[in-house]
């Protein structure tokens, strides 16, 4: 895996602009969408989108995934030295570690949220938000 | 009117996040001192754990793992709750689609390799990508498309809170037993092993496995308490 | 050497694990775990505040590996207290509710467990050295709040619960945004390292982060106008966990926030938006639960306005102020408590809730009303009670910093709170009982839960040295950075093997 | 251990003791009461001396109690009258319930009474400031009349003044530290002149309120006439005077250092004044005996603030006096209308007629007491205020004199309708079985009517005392030259100048007022006043014939245009501005979660949008 | 080379594109398979950002689990958003 894929100035930035603009698609169906529904979808995409920008944070160019494969190691002995030279070349590990984490967690917040959404419309046979205001003030 | 005032806010934020992202050199990282350097270094070195991730995931920071294991624990256990309607109403199962013979031929044929895949993901998440996680998440799908092939497939609800207990009881004793030698809260008391071999990396293989039924069996269980849910 | 600040999360979450499986063995046991293991934790916790006192701050590695690279948990006078706060108030909670559900064997399961998450979600946050580590117990603490919020079916609990849940998922965005900007300068999210390195970030950065930090932590810190899910999900949830809300989730929120405030970004101008956003919390919600006519919208609102109040109280900066803040944390998570505790058997068996079903209820229910009266008088800071020594901290605090508006405002809103408190105190007592009011005479345990509370807030009030000590060596800690940083860095041995 | 401590311990230990026993006997209950009240009263003269002093740390603050003689003057107005309405309420409240609670906060406002009054420190003045708000705000309530208006209306302005004191306080100990009472007395001079000025507003602003003066009154018509009798006698004639003793503390010790003090001094004067005179209008006005003697409370309470705000010699003298006096008179009046209202079961005017003959010893007591009240000698009334007279001619408040002058002359006409609207008058059927109060109720009155007479003729027991208090703040000794001060005293002591006369005018005035019954005792005819038809003209059923109905209608229609708004309006008013704000204000919360999302944003768009200017 | 780049972008425009379908759609069962998509194009998006763990879970848990989740939703509540009504009437109360 070594083409040299982001040299080009167009991309440089690219990720960026998308993770933001899924961000802000998500975050717009989560502010304006009437229905429940299309809340949640809003804060799923959202959640994607900030998965995204916390990859691409880590990522190191021409980097290799943080894995110490044999096809990686080939013969070279495991001295301290080989392996510094050779996590030079990889990307960062801790936002992956992080995302995995943060991806479990948006599904669980998902599934409550859906199953509170069941919840609403067996109480109020709708999903309007707007007509789900019963505590106010 | 809301929707242009939520427009005009969104892109106040987007362009305020945006500007200071664009400072950031993609693809090279402002730090120097960083922890990745450690962990990338000591991962294969001193713990024989070839896929970093893992090592950072199950040792590393393995507490915020402890926490998202229970998170989704948290997950299935509050949906029951908010779903559940009463002792003595239990709902019947919601039918997506009826499936064809084909169907559920395949997916009967399917079923165990699609366990057997998860379960070697999960045994192999120190070695190649992916993981507890991974892998729960694959056997869940398993039980899924068992569920939706199968009108009347049944999942024991005793059997998947016990996997589901006993894996996260592992999960804290391996935390717990770390203590041993005066160590510390999840500190890895086996041998590591050599590099890119099955058995290495101490507890890691151990607490990933865990991970992997607890995972598994907290997914299977959300999905049955959700598929079970019908007007 | 009873055990490490580990267990604080260890224990209970082992106990929860087991609480299922121990539940197809014997029933009862599902109810005594948690209390069992919440007074083993009371016990660790009271013994290592002993420790503390001691020998200084407790950092434990977790893991093997020393601070910045493993995650580690700080048992300092700061967190320690605040430990011991919840633990005890989780416990106190668990007395209450231990009759809970007693008919519904299942549901009663997920209470217990959620409870307990709940509980030790809010533990993690206050203990915990790393912020990614943090996301994870705010995100525990906020599904089991969801949870517990909608627990009722008969009521509009889901909306709340809903409510609650789209706020809380903006949190954790503005969480992991903040996170993302932090790791991509400094390559480290533990908090020690940030705040020793915080220097180094491109000024943008710090101040963007600082301010997602403030609007995610912020709304779980219940701050104007970030709390628009309070008071549904205060008023909504089973009263128990609306005393746990108050007693215990938003602790850890306001604990969180001040963390980062003043460890982990040193930002001129931060204690003066703090002083403002809190004013201007404690100001409307007081105003809002004026006209309130449900007894527990009322107690939500007065929650938000009190936390206002602690904001205001850290945002004065000095060690008085942080002192106050901390003594008004720990008495209004007693008396708020208690006032949610009696309150919801004062109407117990409505389901609307209103004041007016509270009236006369003082004949039939003597003790809960008595209870409810001395939290009121005591949470408006009337002398000899526990509130009144946390008011008069704040206010010489503030007047030590010349902010004279401040005090002023902050006794201006004092006159409101205690009109709405003693409007339904006077009609508890003095009030014809409504006709088709049916009380609900506590149970023993619960009687026991209030009392104990009830004592509480006669002992600090009739003598606060019991606490201040405390109080004082948390706030010094709070604002010694330094020794914190050094107290994170200098610990632990690299890997032992 | 110091008997200061044993003395509040005892209070307190005893109105536990008193809560706890009432679910055991009502006897219990009732002894405890009295031996703790006796108790703490023997033990506070015999064994506490003036100069006892004690201090301690609490919370990191040192505090420090201790007697001195201004204290002591003040707490033999609260011990004295305590102990008598504390005797009375054993008979009074007998078969009510709730009666744990009564006592309990009565012994509790006792002891927060004397605690104000042992107070060395700030703190532990505001301390019992506050418990004597809410123990009285108890009693207020414990009727469960009108809870929702007149407790609360006492216990917004009491908050009201209790807040604006501990601005003033920790105003006080940001200044200087330290939260010593004399400290803060002493360093006052060097205050900036901002804080000179707003420390004594503050906290006249809290006496005021206690002290029921014009504008903060509105609380008390209320809170006097709903609390039961047996207290309303301690709170008017106790209570009230902790704003007096506050009050005298600022004026002597802070506000005479003030440049500009005379602005201040008028000011509060006039307060006074006019607080007495629309008092006296008020109180003319009622029908309802409570109400009636609630406002002149009021009125009595501008004399004495006047007094105090004259602050000369003779003056604070006076005013002191004044205090004393107004607790013997009010406290005999209070209990008097509680007697009544415990025989016959109302209070109004309208309703009760002829009860001299029913319950003799209740009216001689209420006529001594009504006499010193309006100042007619040769009760202590009389040398109160003459004195007050004589020391704001002498300090050439003429204007003042006249107001004074003008509320003391239409004080005889509420006086007048006291004493003739109860007692008076003709028998009615409906009143025949009444009875005399039980004796239990009966002395404390007659003591404390007593208790008048005496000062008239021997202010001396009096005086003295209150002169050695004048001595603690500062006053030169009066002693020496008090006769040179007043015409009223030809030597210190004892002796009055005008005793002689004085005896003539009452005893001209006994004779008649004799001859008068006895003649009309003869001549009576009885025919109800209810049943009066005049010039064939048949009244309707419900109409109240009384003559007490619209007794002084001519006087008020001639005040009418003074009386017409009364402050209350304007509270109200502002209250109700207020609540509709707070209305308005929390329909922020519309109730719907996306709008909360919205919220959210709002909120960080403008913190990013102003991030510069907020984190410089 | 280039037709990596190419690639990258495309992914990166359907991506939003997806993600503005899923938020317009008004039938819900197409908004969810629209994030279904989204979690698709992001995990691609992780292997060339060389994170296959991450890429792995995006998978499994945003393609099924999730996706499965809402649509058991949709069959237990409606499928179809409603019309937004217009015009917007006064607040009422």
């Amino acid at each position: 895996m070594e083409f040299k894929l982001f040299d080009l100035s167009i991309v440089e930035y690219a990720f960026f602009i998308t993770a933001v603009l899924i961000i802000l698609i998500g975050l717009y169906g989560a502010l304006v969408k009437k229905t429940l529904i299309k809340i949640v979808i809003g804060l799923s995409v959202l959640d994607a989108g900030i998965n995204l920008l916390l990859i691409s944070v880590g990522y190191v160019k021409s980097g290799t995934a943080p894995i110490f494969s044999p096809a990686l190691i080939k013969d070279m002995p495991l001295t301290l030295e080989n392996i510094k030279k050779l996590s030079e070349g990889m990307v960062d590990p801790v936002p992956q570690a992080l995302v995995l984490t943060a991806i479990v967690i948006g599904f669980g917040v998902t599934a409550v949220a859906l199953s509170l959404v069941i919840r609403l419309y067996r109480h109020h046979h709708t999903l309007n938000i707007d007509e789900i205001k019963n505590l106010k003030w | 009117m809301k929707k242009i005032l939520v427009l005009s806010l969104l892109a106040v934020f987007g362009v305020y996040l945006l500007e200071v992202l664009f400072k950031i050199d993609f693809g090279h990282q402002f730090f120097l001192h960083g922890v990745k350097d450690f962990y990338l270094t000591t991962s294969p070195d001193k713990m024989g754990v070839a896929n970093v991730v893992t090592a950072i995931v199950v040792n590393f920071r393995g507490f915020d793992t402890l926490g998202e294991v229970t998170v989704l624990f948290l997950a299935t256990t509050a949906m029951s709750s908010i779903l559940y309607k009463g002792r003595h109403q239990l709902g019947e199962r919601a039918v997506l689609f009826s499936s064809s013979r084909i169907v559920m031929t395949g997916s009967k044929l399917l079923f165990p390799a699609i366990i057997l895949l998860g379960a070697y993901v999960f045994i192999h998440g120190h070695l190649t990508p992916g993981g507890g996680f991974q892998g729960g998440v694959i056997i869940a799908t398993g039980f899924l498309l068992m569920l939706l092939s199968y009108e009347d497939y049944k999942v024991s609800h005793v059997a998947l809170s016990l996997v589901e207990s006993l894996a996260g009881i592992t999960f804290a004793s391996v935390g717990l037993l770390g203590f041993l030698n005066g160590g510390t809260f999840l500190q890895n008391f086996l041998p590591t092993g050599g590099l890119n071999n099955l058995i290495s990396g101490g507890v890691i293989p151990i607490i990933y496995i865990a991970v992997g039924f607890k995972v598994g069996a907290e997914l299977t269980g959300l999905i049955y308490t959700a598929l079970n849910e019908k007007d | 050497m009873v055990g490490t600040p580990v267990l604080f999360i260890a224990i209970p979450l082992l106990a929860a694990f087991l609480i299922p499986l121990l539940g197809f063995v014997w029933k009862e046991s599902v109810r005594i775990l948690p209390g069992l293991v919440l007074l083993y934790l009371l016990y660790l916790a009271v013994n290592l505040m002993g420790q503390v006192a001691h020998s200084g701050t407790i950092v434990e590695v977790i893991a093997g590996w020393a601070p910045p690279w493993g995650i580690n948990l700080v048992f300092s006078p700061l967190t320690g207290l605040l430990t011991t706060l919840m633990i005890l108030m989780g416990f106190i909670i668990w007395i209450y509710s231990y009759r809970f559900k007693n008919i519904d064997f299942r549901e009663a399961v997920k209470y217990f467990i959620l409870l307990l998450m709940m509980i030790t979600g809010s533990v993690g946050i206050v203990l915990t050295g790393d912020i990614f580590n943090q996301f994870v117990f705010i995100e525990i603490t906020s599904i089991s709040a969801y949870a517990l919020t909608a627990f009722y079916k008969g009521r509009d609990s889901a909306e709340a619960s809903f409510k609650y849940l789209i706020i809380g998922s903006l949190s954790s965005m503005f969480l992991l945004l903040a996170i993302v900007l932090i790791y991509s300068q400094l390559g480290t999210l533990n908090m020690a390292d940030i705040a020793d390195k915080a220097h180094l970030m491109k000024p943008g950065f710090k101040i963007l982060a600082l301010i997602f930090f403030i609007t995610g932590l912020g709304i779980e810190a219940e701050i104007f106008p970030l709390n628009g899910w309070t008071p549904d999900a205060y008023a909504q949830a089973p009263g128990p966990v609306g005393a746990a809300f108050s007693g215990i989730v938003v602790k850890a929120g306001v604990y969180a926030m001040i963390r980062v405030i003043f460890t982990l970004f040193d930002v001129s101008g931060t204690h003066q938006f703090l002083i403002i956003i809190g004013m201007i919390t404690l100001i409307i919600a007081e105003m809002a639960a004026v006209k309130q006519d449900r007894l527990k919208r009322m107690l939500a609102y007065s929650s938000i306005g009190q936390m206002g109040l602690v904001i205001v109280a850290f945002g004065i900066g000095t060690e008085e102020g942080v002192f106050a803040a901390l003594f008004l944390m720990l008495n209004h998570a007693i008396i708020k408590s208690l006032l949610f505790l009696s309150g919801s058997y004062l109407v117990y068996n409505s389901t609307e809730k209103y004041i007016h079903e509270t009236d006369g209820l003082a004949k039939h229910l003597p003790i809960t009303s008595f209870l409810f009266a001395l939290g009121a008088i005591a949470i408006v800071g009337m002398p000899p009670f526990a509130g009144f020594w946390s008011k008069w901290s704040i206010l010489s605090a503030a007047a030590h910093s010349n902010m004279i508006l401040v005090i002023v405002l902050i006794l201006s809103v004092s006159i409101i709170e205690l009109v709405y408190y003693f409007r339904v105190v006077n009609r508890i007592y003095f009030f014809p009982k409504q006709k088709e009011v049916e009380p609900k005479r506590p149970t023993i345990n619960a009687l026991i839960a209030m009392s104990i509370l009830g004592i509480l807030i006669l002992v600090i009030g009739f003598y606060p040295d019991s606490v201040t000590g405390y109080l004082h060596s948390a706030s010094q800690s709070l604002l010694e950075k330094g020794k914190y940083i050094q107290d994170v860095l200098s610990t632990g041995q690299l890997f032992i093997q | 251990m110091n008997m200061i401590y044993i003395v509040f311990i005892v209070l307190l230990g005893g109105a536990l003791l008193t809560f706890f026993a009432n679910r055991i006997s009502g006897l219990l209950r009732d002894t405890f009461f009295l031996l703790t009240i006796l108790a703490t009263t023997v033990l506070f003269f015999t064994k506490i001396h003036i100069g006892d002093t004690v201090s301690f740390t609490l919370a990191g603050l040192n505090l420090k109690w201790g007697l001195d003689a201004f204290g002591w003057y003040f707490s033999l107005i609260v011990l004295g009258l305590g102990t008598m309405a504390a005797f009375y309420a054993l008979s009074y409240m007998k078969g009510k319930d709730r009666l744990g609670y009564f006592y309990f906060s009565f012994l509790i406002s006792i002891l927060s009474m004397l605690g104000i009054l042992m107070s060395h420190d700030l703190v532990s003045f505001f301390i019992f400031w506050e418990v004597m708000t809410w123990s009285s705000y108890l009693i207020v309530i414990y009727s469960g009349r009108n809870v929702q208006k007149n407790g609360i209306n006492y216990i917004l302005l009491s908050a009201l003044g209790a807040y604006a004191m501990l601005t003033a306080i920790v105003m006080v100990y940001a200044n200087i530290h330290t939260l010593s009472i004399s400290e803060m007395i002493n360093t006052y001079p060097q205050f900036s002149h901002v804080q000179q000025v707003w420390l004594p507003v503050l906290f006249l602003m809290a006496f005021s309120v206690k002290a029921a003066m014009m504008p903060l009154h509105v609380w008390a018509p209320g809170a006097y006439s709903d609390a039961p009798m047996a207290y309303t006698s301690v709170f008017s004639g106790a209570l009230s005077k902790m704003g007096i003793y506050g009050m005298v503390i600022v004026f002597v010790s802070m506000i005479s250092y003030l440049p500009d003090d005379t602005l201040f001094k008028e000011t509060f004067a006039w307060l006074g004044a006019i607080t007495a005179i629309l008092g006296t209008l008020w109180a003319i006005a009622q029908d309802d005996a409570r109400k009636l003697l609630a406002y002149s409370s009021i009125a009595q309470l501008g004399y004495i603030i006047t007094g105090v705000a004259v602050g000369t010699d003779l003056a604070m003298l006076s005013a002191l006096f004044l205090a004393a006096l107004h607790a013997l008179f009010k406290g005999t009046l209070f209990m008097a209308v509680g007697a009544i209202e415990r025989q016959t079961g109302t209070v109004k005017f309208t309703e009760v007629t002829g009860l001299i003959r029913k319950m003799p010893w209740t009216f001689i007591a209420s006529l001594l007491a009504i006499i010193a009240l309006a100042g007619i000698p040769p009760l202590g009334g009389f040398v109160g205020k003459w004195m007050l007279y004589e020391s704001l001619i002498n300090s050439n408040h003429y204007i003042l004199v006249i107001a004074i002058f003008f509320a003391s002359t239409a004080a005889f006409l509420y006086c007048y309708k006291f004493l003739f609207g109860f007692f008076l008058g003709q028998e009615e059927k409906e009143w025949e079985n009444v009875k005399e109060a039980p004796a239990l109720m009966v002395l404390p009155m007659l003591i404390l009517a007593a208790g008048t007479l005496v000062l008239g003729t021997f202010p001396g027991i009096l005086l003295k005392p209150a002169d050695a208090a004048m001595q603690t703040l500062g006053y030169a000794s009066t002693e020496g030259h008090l006769w040179s001060m007043s015409i009223l005293f030809n030597e210190w002591g004892d002796q009055v100048l005008l005793r002689p006369l004085v005896y003539a005018i009452a005893g001209t005035f006994l004779f008649f007022l004799i001859i008068l019954t006895v003649k009309g005792w003869k001549n009576t005819r009885y025919v109800s006043t209810k049943d009066i038809s005049s010039s064939g003209e048949v009244p309707l059923e419900y109409e109240n014939l009384t003559f007490s109905v619209n007794f002084y209608q001519p006087f008020l229609r001639a005040v009418g245009p003074v009386m017409k708004k009364r402050m209350i309006y304007y509270y109200r008013e502002f209250g109700s501005g207020m609540e509709a704000l707070f209305d308005y204000s929390r329909r922020i919360y519309n109730g719907n979660g996306q709008t909360y999302a919205i919220y959210v944003m709002i909120f960080l768009v403008i913190i990013l949008l102003f991030k510069n200017s907020i984190f410089g | 080379m280039i037709i990596y780049i190419i690639l990258l972008l495309f992914l990166l425009l359907l991506m939003i594109g997806t993600a503005i379908y899923s938020i317009v759609q008004r039938d819900l069962l197409y908004a969810v398979i629209g994030t279904g998509v989204i979690s698709l194009i992001l995990s691609i998006l992780f292997l060339f950002l060389q994170a296959p763990d991450v890429a792995l879970t995006e998978a499994a848990i945003g393609v099924a689990l999730t996706t499965i989740v809402f649509i058991i939703t949709i069959r237990n509540t409606v499928r179809f958003e409603e019309e937004p009504k217009r015009p917007s009437k006064p607040a009422s109360k």
